[in-house]
């Protein structure tokens, strides 16, 4: 039989298509992938360290930037850890405000991951440049609230710096409109598009129960057919006044987490219009006034969770009593979303590994902390 | 595919499967249906999109000839707040940012009083790296005098690492800048911020906590008024207008004319050198700049001192609302905290010890070349007006205005004991 | 094009010129011609490239070097010049200098059989096509050498594949066009074009149909079917997208291009543009009639032409002008097409490429070629030729049953190709997953 | 929704697996100050197991209370109480919140049983934990560090880690 040779060959880490600095060893024989090993560490600035040597809320805009995609996402699992520590209660518009902001991120994550999954697969950046249009929308959006487009440092304990601005409101009803119209043009451009099916379908398949085992979260976990999401599964802030779906694929594959994540930007357009409905005026207060905001919270610990666009963040602070946090654990699910990265590439082309990658959808600020 | 292992409900929403239905066979029609999509994108992009509703349409910015708009909340890099009217800085380098600031790239020295080597609430030396610095804006949440803002210029690339490191003078913008980029935001803090820059004028003694850049202007302004006082003052009483404020032409508010009328009658005291008649020397204008006297010679001032001190113990017993407190005119020697709020209990007592002290000293005959130092003017806290110990005028004229400042103090704690 | 010039020269300057100087004057002029016109349209295909692209992605695309971006593709070539030229010291020199002129030099000599306008082809062959497919396989052999030279493990690999995707996709190409060729029955592309006179409906097949320049082979069934089929091929040869495999391949990051960079890079870069508007010119040629338009086989009966020598030379120029102009705006409206699908599709893997080709193009292009001999037998064979169900019928009827028939088998076949096509892709992956779990 | 309470964790644990439970005295995380309030000590609810019975502990979870979704687990590094804790966290599939094992080891041998064989969800937080924390996790298929390259001595995240820099940073002058 023709003797082949396996062939070492390292994808990363300066690659056009591995979102950030991420190498993969990948052993080949032929075509087909033998093993991968994703090797780490290349952004790695010891996120947690520094955590630990600044006051609680001088860590709020560090917290932007572990998954810099959605700082929104990041304040508000940090704010929630740090109320939860020190016992601080939200006023009811600052709540509706995060959610608000939170969703925001989740429509401009998914437009962007779809977009450079899509890129990943050669489309020449068509899908990637309508995606980037909503998302510019959207950073304008925030940089009108919080005065930066991608690192916000909008929320404190307690709620958010600064109420929404007169013009936030109209802005975003006209967003509003513009939104189903993209989601249904990137369905039409992409949905049936033989040679998108012929790359995604049955590609990077993820079983349900090893899904489950191997602990990813977000789009991918539901991708393969379990519908968890921590927004539903344990409601957090006012989430349980809001009704929306949660899309789940069924074979879990490239085309499931794709349309997955189609399907969330629909259901988070629902939710930003209920927010909008229940809204309270302003004079509900858009930060609790008694929230101290050099916080010392009394010695203990606390672990809150949200669903941000990637998956379940998690922060788990160990307070000993002084302004600054003992310990400081962020709980990243890009990094753990990793985890079946070698299983699913295992045995299919080479070509196939980037557009697995593009479908896991990571972002290295918050793989390497 | 088994079916989900768990049976899960949601709460208020349906588990949705996404149709995938790639059973069935396609012909191309998604192929064509796409390009049909890239089509439409095509033909419309020939007009511009601006609004967020709209999908189609070129929504390229030509960046340098066309500019995006910048929201009014949009931090970019700190810059320190002076007032134009007045060229004093806000900032009293109270440290709260340098504290709070995350990569600690906020680096401040506190002025001195070059005389006395107290410090100052102003700052000598502000310096923040620019390169480290990422716009948190925690320094302008924090300030409690409104001292430092985000700016709104983005376009600082350099090609010299050291114009990084940003200094004071370039840090510096006017308020009306601040205003014109803020305008709510300014408003909001306005009113308390200009109240607190009144407050911490009044203690800077000269020329220190000026933005300086302005700091010659206004030196030779006031060298100006001076030369103008002096001349003037031999002529009829009324002194041509020396405007406190160097801002030429402007209407004089009630307040200020006031001002300039003590300033000229201080003037005209001062010159005409005459005993220290207990003249009533009028409050100085809450204009910093001195009442156009050069430094005077010690008695001068000291003589100035025992007036004020009388007139500040009337003023107490009057109980004057704090508005605009008889800040005497920062002679250049000597250092007088006068009472701007009605003393507290408290305050009245020490009032009335340092009195007797006072006296007992202007009765030891000692020429206190520097009147002992009253509380440092750091913190805000008003000391009361004490009686400053005078010059050996003759010692009876002190031990009486001693007196009178002591049982002016009594009466006034027992006015608002009640 | 040579008779023309030579007329031309000798009315100009009067003397007698002996024979070989008119012949070495004139293919001077022709050869200049060509050699200035490559790199032009290169030039140009590059900024109408990025202009269409950005336009289709809602923005501007180059507008700052020149007024709206005219000069970006100068800058460009400037920039290609004053790159550096690194060569990896375990390089084969040698072959690595040669390879860009490998494949360089086959595709500007492919300008030698292209027809501008009425008479103005720099060579009329009458094997015109053959030469045009020969040359251009030449071009492999650089890619191969280019892969080889570089002595890179990717580059390699790179060029391996850019040479089985051009070479498996020649098949379906040349397949697609001996259909035509059957249909016209020579291989001189002036006679393809010839042939698609008349309107909607060429006037060789029907003699009644007034001579508007319309009757293009596109119209007909067997045609439109061999357009699609050499379309797809063509871009597949020109590694367009969806098949542009090794010029942005995943893990080979610029395949066979891998170690070149300065003018050499400059040179690929110019030969796959004059690749692709070659293309898009004999797709123009055969299937929409090259020159052909209403107006230009009026004008050029006018001029000096071999069976009418003394018309007059304005004729000429004029039918020479509109017929470059109808084929130059074919041409660039192909172009946009193959920069549309490049806006819109995503990139096929180099299996499934391979899989279109052969179980798709190739059985398609067969049951073309099936057709287009049913086509020629309606439409031509008389009982001579044993065609005996048609005798009798008047021309008419005999182009609508060919017509009937052919659309009817070719339909048939697509329909039912794709069905087989798409069950043996399941099956494949059925089959690929089995052993995926196999192995797992 | 599952909903279970730590006390009624420990109880289930109690009575499943006796041997694991321990029971944890409060912890004092910092040494207390010279002067000024004591800040109190840290008495966390949750179960704390036995590290031989990790393993037993995780699986009676995950097979009998049906938390099968293992989603994080920390270390804390008690340098005054001289000991990790390791805290995993459970999530039951079908929502709700979750549960809480702690795992206490003494600082001079942390080792501690590995979970990636039952799950491979804690591959990269081992290999994260003995990367920052020098955690050895007996049975972890390939237990290296993640984060810094291979050679690099000392374990980043530990409280007595040099601050001001180290051999790699231009702290001491040796090395």
């Amino acid at each position: 039989m023709l003797q082949t040779q396996e062939l070492q060959v390292n994808i990363g880490p300066q690659h056009p298509s591995t979102h950030g600095v991420f190498r993969m060893l990948v052993t080949v024989d032929g075509e087909t992938v033998v093993d991968l090993k994703p090797v780490f560490g290349y952004l790695h600035r010891n996120h947690e360290q520094i955590a630990e040597a600044n006051s609680y809320l001088q860590n709020m805009p560090y917290t932007d930037r572990l998954d810099y995609f959605n700082s929104m996402a990041n304040n508000h699992a940090y704010a929630m850890a740090v109320e939860r520590l020190a016992g601080i209660e939200v006023p009811e518009r600052a709540e509706y405000i995060r959610v608000l902001m939170v969703e925001l991120t989740r429509i401009l994550n998914h437009a962007s991951a779809v977009g450079f999954m899509i890129n990943d697969m050669g489309a020449w950046q068509t899908p990637l440049a309508f995606g980037m249009r909503e998302r510019e929308k959207i950073l304008d959006l925030f940089e009108m609230a919080s005065g930066a487009r991608l690192m916000c440092n909008y929320f404190r304990f307690g709620g958010v710096v600064r109420d929404l601005p007169p013009e936030f409101i109209p802005n975003l009803r006209e967003l509003l409109r513009a939104l189903p119209a993209y989601i249904d043009e990137l369905e039409r451009l992409l949905r049936d598009n033989e040679i998108l099916l012929q790359r995604a379908i049955g590609i990077g398949i993820l079983p349900p129960e090893v899904a489950l085992s191997y602990g990813v979260s977000g789009p991918v976990l539901r991708g393969s057919g379990i519908p968890y999401d921590v927004r539903k599964a344990e409601p957090y802030s006012v989430y349980d006044r809001f009704d929306f779906d949660v899309p789940v694929g069924k074979v879990g594959d490239v085309y499931d987490r794709f349309l997955v994540r189609i399907e969330e930007m629909r259901q988070s357009k629902r939710i930003i219009e209920q927010v909008l409905e229940q809204l309270p005026d302003a004079k509900g207060g858009h930060i609790n006034p008694k929230a101290r905001q050099n916080v010392r919270p009394p010695v203990g610990d606390a672990y809150a969770r949200i669903e941000s666009p990637k998956g379940e963040l998690g922060f788990y602070l160990v307070s000993d009593g002084s302004t600054r946090p003992y310990r400081y654990k962020v709980r990243a699910p890009s990094f753990i979303n990793l985890t079946p990265l070698a299983d699913m590439c295992r045995g299919y082309k080479v070509a196939d590994i980037v557009v697995i990658l593009g479908s896991i959808d990571i972002v290295m600020g918050e793989v390497d902390r | 595919m088994t079916a989900s292992p768990f049976e899960i409900e949601i709460p208020r929403g349906r588990v949705i499967e996404v149709q995938r239905d790639d059973t069935r066979v396609r012909r191309g029609g998604g192929l064509l249906r796409g390009m049909a999509v890239v089509w439409k994108h095509w033909k419309e992009s020939f007009k511009l999109n601006r609004s967020y509703s709209q999908i189609h349409g070129t929504f390229t910015i030509e960046y340098p000839e066309e500019r995006p708009r910048i929201p009014e909340a949009y931090r970019n890099m700190p810059i320190l707040l002076y007032d134009d009217e007045t060229g004093h800085e806000l900032c009293t380098s109270c440290f709260q940012c340098e504290r709070i600031c995350p990569p600690q790239v906020i680096h401040m020295t506190q002025a001195k009083d070059p005389a006395t080597g107290k410090p100052v609430p102003a700052v000598a030396e502000f310096i923040i790296e620019y390169d480290a610095c990422m716009s948190c804006g925690f320094c302008a949440e924090v300030c409690p005098f409104d001292a430092i803002k985000m700016d709104h210029e983005f376009e600082l690339s350099t090609d010299d690492h050291t114009q990084l490191t940003v200094h004071k003078e370039q840090l510096l913008r006017p308020i009306s800048y601040y205003a014109k980029i803020a305008p709510t935001m300014w408003a909001e803090v306005r009113e308390s911020a200009l109240k607190k820059l009144q407050g911490n004028i009044r203690r800077r003694p000269d020329v220190i906590g000026l933005a300086p850049q302005l700091t010659e202007k206004i030196a030779a302004r006031r060298a100006e008024l001076a030369a103008q006082a002096a001349q003037a003052a031999a002529a009829a009483p009324v002194a041509p207008a020396a405007a406190p404020a160097p801002a030429e032409g402007r209407k004089l508010t009630p307040e200020e004319k006031a001002a300039k009328l003590a300033a000229i009658r201080a003037a005209k005291a001062a010159q005409a050198g005459e005993s220290a008649t207990p003249a009533e020397a009028a409050p100085a204008t809450p204009s910093p700049t001195p009442a156009g006297e050069a430094a005077p010679p010690a008695d001068k001032a000291a003589k100035l001192a025992a007036i004020r001190a009388a007139n500040a113990a009337k003023k107490a017993a009057a109980g004057e609302a704090p508005a605009t407190p008889p800040a005497a005119p920062d002679a250049s020697a000597a250092e007088t905290t006068p009472s701007a709020a009605p003393p507290s209990d408290k305050a009245a007592r020490l009032a009335a010890i340092r009195a007797a002290n006072a006296a007992k000293k202007a009765a030891a005959g000692e020429a206190p070349a520097t009147p002992p130092a009253t509380p440092a003017g750091g913190t805000a806290a008003d000391a009361p007006a004490d009686a400053p110990p005078a010059a050996p005028p003759s010692d009876k004229a002190a031990r009486l205005a001693a007196i009178r400042a002591a049982n002016a103090a009594k009466k006034q704690q027992s006015g608002d004991g009640s | 094009m040579y008779d023309m010039l030579a007329a031309l020269i000798n009315g100009a300057l009067g003397w007698g010129w002996p024979e070989w100087a008119l012949n070495l004057l004139s293919y001077i002029l022709i050869v200049t011609i060509v050699l200035v016109v490559a790199p032009l349209q290169m030039l140009f295909f590059t900024y109408y490239e990025r202009r269409v692209i950005a336009r289709m992605q809602d923005r501007v695309g180059p507008n700052r070097v020149g007024p709206e971006g005219i000069w970006q593709p100068i800058a460009d070539g400037v920039k290609m010049f004053t790159k550096e030229d690194i060569v990896p010291q375990a390089a084969d020199r040698i072959v690595h200098f040669l390879a860009p002129c490998v494949v360089v030099a086959p595709t500007v000599l492919m300008f030698a059989v292209v027809p501008w306008g009425p008479g103005m082809v720099p060579v009329d062959l009458p094997t015109g096509l053959l030469f045009f497919f020969a040359i251009s396989s030449i071009s492999a052999v650089g890619l191969m050498m280019a892969g080889w030279a570089s002595n890179n493990k990717f580059s390699l690999l790179g060029a391996m594949r850019a040479v089985a995707q051009m070479v498996s996709y020649e098949i379906p190409a040349v397949l697609s066009l001996i259909a035509i060729v059957m249909i016209v029955g020579s291989l001189s592309i002036n006679e393809i074009i010839a042939y698609q006179t008349g309107l909607i409906i060429s006037n060789r097949d029907l003699p009644g149909i007034p001579d508007l320049g319309l009757g293009w082979f596109v119209f007909t069934p067997v045609g439109f079917v061999a357009f699609i089929a050499f379309f797809i091929a063509a871009l597949a040869e020109g590694e367009r997208t969806p098949f542009d495999i090794p010029e942005a391949d995943s893990e080979i990051v610029a395949g066979y291009m891998t170690e070149y960079s300065g003018m050499k890079f400059g040179l690929f870069y110019l030969a796959q543009y004059v690749l692709n508007f070659l293309l898009c010119a004999i797709t123009a040629i055969i299937f929409f009639g090259g020159w052909q338009g209403p107006g230009v086989g009026w004008l050029y009966a006018q001029g000096i032409t071999p069976d009418n020598p003394n018309g007059n030379g304005l004729f000429n120029v004029l039918a020479g002008v509109l017929g470059v102009f109808y084929f130059l705006l074919k041409t660039y409206i192909f172009f946009f097409v193959m920069v549309w699908l490049r806006g819109a599709f995503p990139r096929l893997r180099i299996d499934q490429l391979m899989d279109f080709g052969w179980k798709f193009l190739i059985p398609l292009t067969l049951a073309n070629l099936f057709s287009a001999a049913l086509w020629v037998a309606f439409t031509r064979w008389g009982p001579a030729e044993g065609m005996l169900i048609t005798v009798g019928w008047s021309p008419v009827l005999r182009w609508l049953a060919a017509f009937v028939v052919t659309l009817a088998i070719n339909l048939g076949v697509y329909l039912w190709l794709t069905r087989v096509y798409a069950a043996s892709q399941a099956e494949r992956r059925r089959a690929e997953l089995e052993e995926l779990s196999a192995a797992a | 929704m599952p909903e279970m309470t730590p006390a009624e964790l420990r109880a289930r644990l109690a009575e499943a697996l006796p041997a694991a439970l321990v029971e944890a005295e409060p912890l004092a995380i910092t040494p207390p100050p010279a002067h000024g309030p004591q800040p109190g000590l840290f008495n966390p609810p949750d179960p704390v197991v036995r590290p031989d019975q990790l393993v037993a502990a995780a699986l009676f979870v995950r097979d009998t209370l049906g938390y099968a979704y293992l989603s994080d687990i920390a270390v804390v590094d008690y340098l005054h109480a001289g000991c990790f804790e390791l805290v995993y966290r459970f999530y039951h599939p079908s929502g709700g919140p979750g549960i809480v094992l702690r795992v206490r080891v003494p600082r001079d041998e942390p080792v501690v049983p590995s979970l990636t064989p039952h799950w491979p969800a804690a591959n990269f937080h081992e290999r994260e934990a003995f990367d920052l924390f020098g955690i050895e996790f007996a049975g972890h298929p390939y237990l290296r560090r993640i984060y810094m390259w291979d050679e690099f001595e000392g374990f980043p995240m530990r409280k007595d880690f040099p601050r001001q820099g180290d051999k790699y940073l231009g702290g001491e002058s040796e090395g």
